[in-house]
C-alpha cells in the first residue's frame, strides 16, 4: 500500500490524481480462510484489522451482504465517548477512546477524531448528583470528567435556553473534556484499506444463507459467492443478528429497533462539542461542514426498516429547541434511521457462543460507533485465543443468566424505553 | 405515525399507544417449577424475527385496552389486530 | 365547604386572540363546565346484568365504541367495552345510579373531582382539535366521543351539539394549566370569547 | 436604470406594486409577484454567492426547489436567517439579503484562492492528510476548516414566530398541480372523494404556466384557473398553495408544511408563520413533475449559465430576460420552446444541439422563425469569472470524445436542457423500488409499496396529452374504490407542441489536453474528475460516491446532479444505471424549518405541567418550587433569604419537634374494586395481601419480572373488595399500566378492576409529635388515641360538609397521618389544618425536608429504587413472602442475588460529624489507592440529621451487612472531597420505629 503523506498528495496534485491506487481490492472469495468475519461494518472490518495485526492471523475474509460502511458506522451521529457509571462499561470505552486518540496515525487514514468535550446538562439537583455519581465513577478509574454548574455551563453554550421561560432549567452537567467526534465513513473506509493491506479478503455483496456446524463445530459458511471453508466465524452484524443467529438457532436477548437522526443545513461554527439534554434524549454536535447533527429516541417499536417516522424527530426536535431556541429557525436537511440490537440490559454482548468457532459481537444498542477500535480488539482476541479479553469478560452472554447485568439506565427488559 | 386498529376503538394514530413488545412471550404459571432456561427465556430472550411480529400494544390514551398486533418489522405493515384472547 | 374548581386560577373571561373587527357570532365560545359529577361505571367480568335495562333520564349505555348520549344536562360517554363515563348536572345522580345497579355488577368510581372540562362552541371547534389531536374528526358528529391526546394530554371529547358544534374535552386534572393553554393558544388565530 | 431586464408586459407579477429590497448593501426594486431570484436577475444580478469548496462565484441556475447556488443570509425586522434559496422566495418589503461563504465580499473573496489551487483538493484530500503532526487536526487543522465551512449564520436569538399543527384524514392527497395533479384532483373530487391538492409554489399550474399549450378551448394558465376555483367552490376539497409536501411515512401518512405568513404584507394576528400538515391519505396522486438536468462541460458552473426551462419560466411568470444575448445549449428538443419563447420577445439566440439532428415539431418551428441552430455541436468551455462572457464551442467528432473545430462566441448567458428528471422522491420514500427507462436515461416508479400513485411526467409521460389522460383516468379510478359513485369525468382535448427524443450525451468532452473543472454537483463543487477519482480508488458503489465526493449532499440535495452523477459511475463502471443503483430518497424532500416541526410545544410548553389543588397556596406562600417528572411541588418555603438547606433543616426540624404538613397529592393513587382484588395484589407485591383486614393500611413492595424493585407504597383495605393503593410520583403511571397489563394479558381471569383516582383526591401529610392533636381538633368527635386510631389504620371522617380519608401512616418515621378530601375541597383543607395548627407550631415542608426526615429514618426512595437494586439490596428482604410466589419471585434466587457480599443498604456518618457527603459519592477502603480505585458501594443520599445535628447519609455498598463500624472513605473526586466516614445502621433515628405507633 502506498502511504498517504504530503508528498504523495504534492506528486499526485501535479499529475491529476491519474496515479491514486485503489483504496482496497474487490476481491473473490478464496475456497477458504482461517477465519470469517461476517458484517464490513466497523467493528468487523476492525475485528479483521486487529485479528491480522495482533493476532498473526494472515488468512482472513470479510463478509458483506451489501457495501462496506453501509450500516449503523455510516448512520451514526459519530458521538465518542467513555462516560459511563458502571466500571464494566467505562473502562471499556475509555481503552476505546486511547485508541481513537492515535487511530489516524494507525491506520494511515484520518478518521477526525476531534475531542471537543461532551457536555450532558442536568435539569435538576438530583439529576446532578446521578451524574456526579457517574462522575466519580469515571474519575476513580482514572478517566477525566468535570461537574459543572448552571454558569459554567452558560459559558460554554450561551444560547442554551438560561431565561425563566425554560421548562427544564439547567442546574449543571457532566462535561467529559476528550469526548467529540469522529469522520464515520472515515473509520470504515481506513480500517478497511488497513485491513486490505495486511492481506484480508474484502468481499462485498457477499450474503451469508447459512452455516456448516459438524457436532458443535463449525466448518463453514454458505454465502451468496459459495461455500467457503473456515474454524472461527465471528459475527458483527448489529441490526441483523438475530437473523443471523437464528440460522444458528439461538435466541438472543435482544430486539431489533429504529434509531433516527438528522442534520439541518449548514451553519457557520455554533456549538464546538457534542451537548445532551437531560430532560430527554436530544443530543447534538456540530459537524465540520456545519451540520447540526442531533439525535434522540428510538421510535418505539421492533423494527427492521431503516426509516422512522416523522413524530420521532419531532419529539426529538421539540426537545432541541427547548434547550436551544434558536434551532427553531434552521432547517432539516436529512433525516435517516439505523437498526439497533436492543439488548436487554442496555450493554454489549462479545462472547463464544454453544456452537465451537462460532463468536458473537452485538447488542451494541445506540453505543456501537465509538467502542469500534476497543471493539474490534476485544472480539479479534476472543476469535482469535478463543476466550474472552479481560476488557469483554463482563459482556458476556450468560450475565442474563447469573444477574451480573449492566444496566446503566435502570429500565431493565423494556429495550424500547429509551 | 403508524396506524393502529384498535380492535375496539378502529383506527388511530400511534401516539394514542404505548408499546408492549413480543406477545408470544408468556409468563410461566404462579406456584409453577420453571426451570432456568425457561425463567431466563421469559425474561430476557426473544425470537425478534424480520418479518411478521405478534406484538402487544396498549391503548394508553384511548380505552387503555391491551391487545394484539401483527406487524411486519421490516416494513411496519400492519396485517391484523385482535383482542387478547383471539390470535392470528 | 369553599370550592376552588380546576380551571378558576387559568380561564381569564373576555374576548381574546384574532378578535378584531370580527362579528362574536363568529368567534369561538369557551367556558369552563363546572359543579357536575362524574362517574366510572365498569362492569364486573363476572357480572351478568343486563345494560339494557339500565337507564338515565331515559338515556341507555351506549354500547358501541364512540358513542356518547345524553342531553345538556346529563352525558353518558363510552369509554371501553363494559366500561362508561356518566356526567351530570345532578348533584343527586349516584342515587339514581345506585338505584338501577349494585356494586357487584359495576365498580363505580367516583371521579368528580378529577377533570377539568372546557366546552368550545363555534364553527371552528372541531379545527382547534385538529391543531393538537390526530383523531380523525370527518364523520364526528352529534353523540360522538373519543379518547385520544392533544399536544401530549390525554383528553376526551365529547360532542354534544352539532348546531352549534358544541364540545366538551376533559384532561386530567392536574394538567388543567397546560390543557388549558393548549385548546386556548390553538384558538387564538380564529379569535374566542372566554366565558 | 432600474430593472432593465424586465420585459414591459407579460408575466403575472403586478407591475403597478413595487416593492425594493436590499442586496449586499444595495438598494433593487421588484414587482409584487416576484421571487428575489426574478427580481434580481430582472435587476440583471446575476452573481449570488460563492461555492462551498472553492468559492467560485456563482448565479441563480434554476426558478424553483432545485435550485443549488441562490443561496443567501436574509435580514427581516430582528430576524436573520441561514442559507434561504432566492427562488423560493416571495418578494415582500423590507427584505434585505447577503451573501454567504465570502470574504470580505461576493465579488471579492479571499476563499477564491482555493478555486487556484483546487488540484490540490481533490475528492476525500482530507481522508489522507492533516494527520501531521498528531494533535493538529483537532488543534489546528479542524478548527480553520470549521470557520472556512458553514455557509449562513444561524441566530442566536429564540424564534418569534409561530407554528402550528394541523392533522388531517382524506380520501385523496393530490401532490403538484400541474396537468396531471389538477386534472386527477378534478376527476376524484367530481366522484365525491374528499381531496387535498397540494402545490408548492405560489402558483398554480406547474408547466403549464410556461408552456404554449391549449386545453379544451382553452389557454393552459386559464384552464388552471378556472380548474382550481371549481376545486375551491367544492366543500369536499381543500385546495392549498405554497405547500410542500416533503414526506412520505408510513401507513400513508404524509407531511406537508405550508408557508402562511412570510408573503403576506399585513399578516392578521396569530397567523402561524408556517403550518405542519400530518395528512393521513387513502391514497395519494403524486403529480410531482420533472426537473430539467444539466448539461456537463467545462466551467459549467459560471453566474449567467442556467437551465433552459428556468429561463422560460422567468420571462413567461415573471416577465424577466435572465439573458439578452444566450446561447441555449441542448440534447433534446424542449429547449427550443425557449428560444422560440425568446425569440417573440425580440431576443435573437443561438441554438447548440448535440444531436446530428431533429424533425420535432418545435425543431421545425424554430427553423421557421429563423433561429440559428447548429447541430452536432457542443460547448467545450466557458469565460466570464463573475458572469460568463463567451462560449468555446465546437463541432463533435465522429465518436463524441473531441472536437473538430473550436471557435468562441460572445455571450451574456447560457440556457442548457440535459434532459428531465422524474421527481420520484415521494414514492421511494413510500417504499417504492424504482426501475430504470433507458429509453429516456430515467429512474421510473415501479411497484407501489403504500396506496399510492405515480402520474404525469414525475412518472415519465412527457406529453400534456398523456399527463392529462393519465389525471383524469386515474383520478376516476381511485377515488372510485373509495366512493363507488361512478361519476367520471370527460377528458379535454388538448393541443400541444412535437416533441421528440433526446440525445443520450450529455457530458462534454474537455478541449485537448485541457483539465478544466466540469461540475457536477455545483453548491458542494463536485466535479467530473472527482467521481473519476473515487471510482479510481475503488469506491464503486453509488453510495460510496456519494460519501465520499460529496455529490449530492448539500443542501438541494442533488435535484439536479444525482442522475448526472449516477450515469457518469456507469460509465466509468462499464455498467448499466440500474447496475449503480440510486441513492436512498430520504425525507424531508425540501428542508423544512425546525420550528414547523415542533409546533407550539415550546418554552414553558415544551411538556405539560402538573399541579396539585393547593398549588396557588404554596405559590403565595414563597414556595419553591422542584419538578418531580411532570409535577411541580414545593421543594421548600423560603423564609426571608434561607438557603435550601436552612430551610430544608428548619422544616424538617420543626416535623421532629411540632407537626409539619406536606402536599403528597402527586402520590399515584389507584382505586381497585372486584372481588378478584385481593388475590391480584397478593401476586402483585412481595407480601401477603390476602389477609389484610378492613379499614388497615398495608405497605407494600412490587418488583420486575427481572427481580428488581419496580415501586413501593401504601394499600388500604377500604371494604372486603375494595382497595385503596398509592404509588410514588414517579411509577404512578407506569403502576396502574402494570396492573392493566397483568390483569389483562396475563390473568384475564381476575375479576377486578383499577382505576387512577389521583386527581380526584388533594392529599396532606401531617407529620410530627403534635399531629395527633391537631388531627384531634380537625375531628373533634373522633377517638384519635393511639387505641382508637392506630400506626395503619384508617377511617373515612366527615370532614366540614364532605368526607375525609385519613390514613395513619409515615414516610417521615413521626407519628403521622394522611388526610385526603376531594380536589376542589383541596385548599380549604389545607388552610383549615393550618389554622388549627398554628399554635402547635405547624409549618408547611418541601420534598427537601421531606428527603431529610426518610434518610435519616433509613427509608428507602427514588435515589436508591433506581431499578438496579433488589429487595436485600434495600434491607426490604424482610418484604418477601416465602409462602406465596409474585411477581418476580423467581428471579431472586440467581446467583448474582444470592452473593453473599451482595450490595446492601448502610448509613454512613462522618467521623468529624461535620463535613456532608456528596450524593453520588462513592465509598472506598483506600483513598489514595491508584486507578482504578476499587470501590465497595456508592452514597445514594444526603442529608443533615436534623436529630443529631450533623451529617448523615444511605449507602448501597458490597457486604453492607457486615460492615458496620467499619472505617471507609468517602470519595467525591468531581468535588475534590475524601471523607473519613463510618458505617452505621441504615435507619439513624428511632430503629425500632417507636414514634410512627406511639
Amino acid at each position: 500500500m502506498k502511504k498517504y503523506s504530503v508528498f504523495s498528495l504534492v506528486k499526485n496534485a501535479l499529475n491529476h490524481h491519474k496515479d491514486w491506487e485503489v483504496a482496497w481490492r474487490d476481491p473473490e472469495p478464496k475456497k477458504e480462510y482461517e477465519a470469517v468475519i461476517i458484517g464490513g461494518g466497523g467493528h468487523g472490518l476492525a475485528t479483521a484489522y486487529y485479528l491480522a495485526k495482533y493476532y498473526d492471523l494472515k488468512n482472513i475474509a470479510i463478509l458483506e451482504k451489501g457495501w462496506i460502511g453501509g450500516g449503523n458506522v455510516g448512520r451514526n451521529t459519530t458521538i465518542l465517548r467513555s462516560n459511563y457509571m458502571h466500571d464494566a462499561n467505562n473502562l471499556f470505552y475509555e481503552q476505546g477512546m486511547q485508541m481513537w486518540r492515535d487511530l489516524s496515525q494507525e491506520l494511515n487514514y484520518n478518521v477526525m477524531y476531534s475531542p471537543r468535550g461532551i457536555l450532558n446538562l442536568a435539569h435538576s439537583d438530583a439529576q446532578l448528583n446521578a451524574y456526579a455519581r457517574r462522575g466519580n465513577s469515571m474519575r476513580l478509574n482514572g478517566i477525566d470528567a468535570a461537574l459543572l454548574g448552571r454558569e459554567e455551563v452558560r459559558k460554554m453554550i450561551p444560547f442554551a435556553d438560561f431565561t425563566e421561560n425554560a421548562r427544564f432549567p439547567i442546574f449543571g452537567g457532566l462535561l467529559q473534556p476528550i469526548g467529540g467526534t469522529a469522520r464515520h465513513d472515515a473509520v470504515a473506509w481506513g480500517y478497511a484499506r488497513a485491513a486490505d493491506d495486511m492481506g484480508v479478503d474484502i468481499i462485498q455483496h457477499c450474503e451469508v444463507s447459512g452455516f456448516d456446524v459438524d457436532n458443535g463445530k463449525v466448518t463453514g459458511v454458505q454465502t451468496s459467492k459459495g461455500n467457503i471453508k473456515t474454524n472461527k466465524v465471528g459475527l458483527c452484524v448489529a441490526g441483523s443478528t438475530s437473523i443471523l443467529a437464528e440460522k444458528l438457532n439461538m435466541t438472543l436477548p435482544i430486539e431489533a429497533h429504529v434509531l433516527q437522526a438528522c442534520v439541518s443545513e449548514p451553519v457557520k461554527p455554533l456549538l464546538d462539542g457534542v451537548v445532551t439534554f437531560g430532560a430527554g434524549h436530544f443530543y447534538c454536535s456540530q459537524s465540520d461542514k456545519g451540520e447540526m447533527v442531533m439525535g434522540g429516541d428510538l421510535d418505539g417499536y421492533n423494527s427492521y426498516a431503516q426509516r422512522g417516522n416523522l413524530p420521532t424527530i419531532q419529539h426529538v426536535l421539540t426537545e432541541g429547541v427547548a434547550l436551544f431556541p434558536n434551532l427553531s429557525r434552521l432547517k432539516i436537511l436529512r433525516t435517516w434511521g439505523g437498526i439497533m440490537d436492543m439488548s436487554m440490559d442496555g450493554s454489549p454482548i462479545i462472547d463464544k457462543t454453544h456452537i465451537d468457532g462460532v463468536y458473537l459481537n452485538c447488542g451494541w444498542c445506540y453505543g456501537g460507533f465509538k467502542a469500534t477500535p476497543v471493539s474490534g480488539l476485544t472480539f479479534a482476541h476472543t476469535i482469535a485465543r478463543n476466550e474472552p479479553h479481560e476488557l469483554n469478560v463482563p459482556f458476556k452472554l450468560d450475565r442474563f443468566h447469573t444477574g451480573h447485568l449492566i444496566d446503566e439506565k435502570g429500565l431493565g427488559t423494556k429495550t424500547w424505553i429509551s | 405515525m403508524l396506524e393502529i386498529k384498535c380492535p375496539y376503538c378502529g383506527n388511530r394514530s400511534q401516539n394514542e399507544f404505548a408499546y408492549g413488545g413480543d406477545a408470544t412471550v408468556k409468563r410461566p404459571e404462579l406456584n409453577s417449577e420453571i426451570s432456568d432456561q425457561d425463567w431466563d427465556h421469559f425474561v430476557y430472550y426473544r425470537k425478534n424475527p424480520r418479518g411478521n411480529h405478534l406484538e402487544l400494544w396498549h391503548h394508553i390514551s384511548g380505552c387503555r385496552q391491551w391487545f394484539k398486533v401483527l406487524r411486519n418489522t421490516a416494513t411496519h405493515d400492519i396485517i391484523q389486530t385482535m383482542e387478547m384472547k383471539e390470535n392470528p | 365547604m369553599s370550592k376552588i374548581t380546576p380551571l378558576s386560577n387559568s380561564h381569564e373571561l373576555g374576548l381574546h386572540g384574532n378578535c378584531k373587527d370580527k362579528d362574536e357570532a363568529n368567534l369561538l365560545v369557551i367556558r369552563e363546565v363546572t359543579n357536575i359529577k362524574i362517574y366510572q361505571l365498569s362492569k364486573f367480568k363476572k357480572s351478568n346484568f343486563d345494560i339494557n335495562n339500565f337507564s338515565l333520564d331515559g338515556y341507555k349505555l351506549p354500547n358501541e365504541s364512540g358513542l356518547s348520549t345524553g342531553n345538556e344536562n346529563l352525558r353518558i360517554l363510552w369509554q371501553a367495552p363494559n366500561i362508561w363515563m356518566i356526567i351530570s348536572y345532578n348533584e343527586n345522580i349516584i342515587q339514581e345510579i345506585g338505584k338501577q345497579c349494585s356494586d357487584s355488577d359495576f365498580a363505580i368510581t367516583d371521579l368528580s373531582h378529577s377533570r377539568a372540562i372546557l366546552e368550545v362552541k363555534g364553527k371552528d371547534a372541531l379545527n382547534v382539535i385538529k391543531k393538537g389531536s390526530p383523531l380523525n374528526l370527518n364523520n364526528f358528529r352529534k353523540n360522538n366521543c373519543a379518547n385520544s391526546v392533544y399536544h401530549g394530554i390525554t383528553v376526551s371529547i365529547d360532542m354534544i351539539n352539532d348546531d352549534p358544534i358544541t364540545l366538551n374535552i376533559m384532561a386530567l386534572r392536574s394538567f388543567a394549566g397546560s390543557f388549558h393553554h393548549a385548546i386556548t393558544d390553538a384558538s387564538l388565530e380564529f379569535g374566542f370569547n372566554a366565558i | 436604470m432600474s430593472q432593465e431586464f424586465r420585459i414591459s408586459s407579460g408575466g403575472l407579477i403586478d407591475r403597478s406594486k413595487e416593492i425594493s429590497f436590499i442586496f449586499n448593501g444595495k438598494k433593487y426594486t421588484g414587482y409584487k409577484g416576484d421571487t428575489l431570484a426574478s427580481a434580481l436577475l430582472a435587476n440583471g444580478v446575476h452573481l449570488i454567492g460563492r461555492s462551498f469548496k472553492y468559492h467560485r462565484p456563482r448565479g441563480i441556475i434554476a426558478a424553483g426547489v432545485e435550485d443549488a447556488n441562490g443561496k443567501v443570509q436574509l435580514y427581516k425586522d430582528s430576524i436573520t436567517e441561514p442559507n434561504v434559496n432566492v427562488t423560493e422566495v416571495e418578494l415582500v418589503e423590507g427584505l434585505r439579503i447577503e451573501s454567504q461563504n465570502c470574504w470580505p465580499s461576493v465579488n471579492f473573496d479571499v476563499g477564491g484562492i482555493n478555486n487556484f489551487l483546487n488540484r490540490f483538493f481533490p475528492a476525500g484530500f482530507y481522508y489522507k492528510t492533516f494527520m501531521w503532526p498528531k494533535s493538529f487536526w483537532y488543534n489546528v487543522y479542524e478548527p480553520f476548516i470549521r470557520k472556512a465551512a458553514g455557509m449562513g449564520k444561524a441566530s442566536l436569538d429564540p424564534d418569534p414566530d409561530r407554528y402550528e399543527h394541523q392533522y388531517e384524514h382524506c380520501d385523496v392527497l393530490v401532490v403538484g398541480s400541474g396537468p396531471s395533479g389538477i386534472s386527477s384532483a378534478l376527476s376524484a373530487a367530481k366522484n365525491g372523494a374528499r381531496v387535498i391538492l397540494a402545490e408548492d409554489k405560489a402558483r398554480f399550474g406547474g408547466s403549464l404556466l410556461t408552456d404554449n399549450v391549449t386545453i379544451g378551448n382553452k389557454k393552459g394558465d386559464e384552464w388552471v384557473e378556472d380548474s382550481i376555483s371549481e376545486l375551491k367552490s367544492m366543500p369536499n376539497v381543500i385546495v392549498k398553495k405554497r405547500s410542500q409536501v416533503f414526506g412520505y411515512y408510513d401507513h400513508n401518512m404524509l407531511v406537508m408544511f405550508e408557508r402562511c405568513k412570510d408573503h403576506l404584507k399585513n399578516p392578521e394576528p396569530y397567523t402561524p408563520r408556517q403550518r405542519l400538515w400530518y395528512i393521513r391519505a387513502k391514497h395519494v396522486l403524486i403529480s410531482t413533475g420533472s426537473i430539467e438536468r444539466p448539461l456537463i462541460f467545462a466551467n459549467n458552473d459560471r453566474p449567467g449559465i442556467m437551465l433552459a426551462t428556468s429561463a422560460r419560466e422567468y420571462l413567461k411568470v415573471y416577465g424577466v430576460l435572465p439573458g439578452k444575448n444566450p446561447i441555449i445549449f441542448t440534447n433534446n428538443d424542449t429547449a427550443y420552446e425557449t428560444a422560440i419563447e425568446f425569440k417573440a420577445n425580440g431576443i435573437e439566440s443561438i441554438v447548440l444541439d448535440t444531436r446530428k439532428s431533429s424533425n420535432a415539431g418545435v425543431v421545425q418551428e424554430a427553423k421557421a422563425l429563423g433561429i440559428d441552430i447548429k447541430f452536432n455541436h457542443g460547448i467545450a468551455n466557458t469565460s466570464g469569472y463573475k458572469k460568463v462572457k463567451s462560449a468555446t464551442v465546437g463541432e463533435l467528432n465522429e465518436s463524441k470524445n473531441g472536437y473538430k473545430n473550436l471557435t468562441t462566441i460572445p455571450c451574456d448567458s447560457i440556457f442548457v436542457s440535459g434532459n428531465w428528471t422524474p421527481t420520484v422522491h415521494l414514492a421511494s420514500q413510500s417504499g417504492n423500488k424504482l426501475k430504470y427507462e433507458s429509453e429516456t436515461d430515467t429512474f421510473l416508479p415501479n411497484q407501489s409499496r403504500q396506496q399510492e400513485t405515480v402520474i404525469g411526467s414525475a412518472n415519465g409521460s412527457f406529453t400534456l396529452k398523456e399527463s392529462l389522460t393519465d389525471g383524469f383516468s386515474k383520478g376516476y379510478q381511485i377515488s372510485d374504490e373509495i366512493t363507488k359513485n361512478g361519476i367520471e369525468t370527460s377528458i379535454p382535448i388538448s393541443d400541444e407542441k412535437d416533441f421528440g427524443s433526446h440525445d443520450k450525451f450529455w457530458c462534454m468532452p474537455l478541449p485537448n489536453k485541457k483539465h478544466y473543472k466540469r461540475f457536477v454537483d455545483f453548491q458542494n463543487d463536485v466535479a467530473v474528475s472527482d467521481i473519476q477519482l473515487a471510482v479510481r480508488e475503488g469506491f464503486r458503489s453509488i453510495e460510496h460516491v456519494k460519501r465520499y465526493t460529496t455529490l449530492g449532499m448539500a443542501t438541494d440535495q442533488g435535484k439536479t446532479s444525482n442522475l448526472n452523477g449516477l450515469q457518469l459511475v456507469s460509465d466509468l463502471e462499464k455498467k448499466i444505471v440500474p447496475e449503480v443503483g440510486h441513492t436512498t430518497f430520504r425525507p424531508p424532500y425540501t428542508s423544512v424549518t425546525i420550528g414547523t416541526i415542533i409546533g407550539r410545544e415550546v418554552g414553558k410548553n415544551y411538556r405539560a405541567t402538573r399541579k396539585s389543588p393547593m398549588h396557588e397556596w404554596h405559590e403565595k406562600h414563597n414556595a419553591v418550587f422542584v419538578d418531580a417528572g411532570l409535577w411541580l411541588r414545593p421543594r421548600f418555603y423560603k423564609r426571608g433569604n434561607e438557603t435550601l438547606q436552612e430551610a430544608a433543616k428548619r422544616e424538617a426540624l420543626n416535623v421532629r419537634q411540632n407537626v409539619g404538613i406536606c402536599d403528597v397529592t402527586s402520590l399515584g393513587k389507584i382505586d381497585i374494586k372486584g372481588t378478584d382484588s385481593a388475590e391480584f395484589l397478593n401476586r402483585v407485591y412481595t407480601n401477603a395481601f390476602l389477609k389484610l383486614p378492613v379499614g388497615k393500611a398495608r405497605y407494600g413492595v412490587m418488583l420486575r419480572e427481572d427481580g428488581m424493585v419496580f415501586d413501593d407504597g401504601t394499600t388500604t383495605r377500604l371494604a372486603e373488595n375494595h382497595f385503596h393503593m398509592t404509588t410514588t410520583t414517579a411509577q404512578a403511571a407506569n403502576v396502574l399500566s402494570h396492573l392493566e397489563y397483568y390483569l389483562q394479558v396475563v390473568w384475564p381471569e381476575l375479576d377486578v378492576n383499577v382505576v387512577s383516582t389521583t386527581e380526584q383526591w388533594a392529599g396532606a401529610a401531617i407529620a410530627g409529635p403534635k399531629s395527633r392533636e391537631l388531627l384531634q381538633r380537625l375531628f373533634p368527635e373522633e377517638d384519635m388515641s393511639n387505641e382508637g386510631f392506630p400506626f395503619m389504620g384508617f377511617k373515612e371522617l366527615e370532614f366540614k360538609n364532605t368526607i375525609a380519608r385519613v390514613f395513619r401512616i409515615s414516610f417521615s418515621g413521626e407519628l403521622a397521618y394522611e388526610m385526603n378530601v376531594m380536589s376542589d375541597y383541596g385548599e380549604e383543607m389545607w388552610n383549615e389544618i393550618i389554622s388549627q395548627g398554628k399554635d402547635l407550631g405547624i409549618q408547611p415542608y418541601g420534598t427537601e425536608a421531606l428527603s431529610t426526615l426518610r434518610i435519616e429514618m433509613g427509608h428507602v426512595a427514588g435515589s436508591e429504587i433506581d431499578g438496579r437494586t433488589i429487595a436485600y439490596d434495600l434491607s426490604l428482604e424482610g418484604m418477601l413472602s416465602q409462602k406465596k410466589d409474585f411477581i418476580g419471585k423467581r428471579s431472586l434466587s440467581r446467583k448474582a442475588f444470592t452473593e453473599d457480599n451482595r450490595e446492601k443498604i448502610v448509613g454512613v456518618v462522618p467521623i468529624d460529624k461535620k463535613t456532608s457527603i456528596p450524593e453520588g459519592s462513592y465509598l472506598v477502603e483506600n483513598a489514595k489507592a491508584g486507578f482504578p480505585n476499587p470501590k465497595l458501594g456508592h452514597v445514594s443520599a444526603s442529608c443533615w440529621s436534623v436529630e443529631y445535628d450533623n451529617p448523615f447519609s444511605l449507602a448501597i455498598i458490597k457486604d453492607g451487612k457486615n460492615k458496620k463500624g467499619e472505617k471507609l472513605f468517602a470519595v467525591s473526586p468531581l468535588k475534590n472531597k475524601i471523607i473519613p466516614v463510618e458505617i452505621v445502621s441504615q435507619h439513624y433515628v428511632d430503629p425500632e420505629g417507636k414514634r410512627v405507633r406511639s
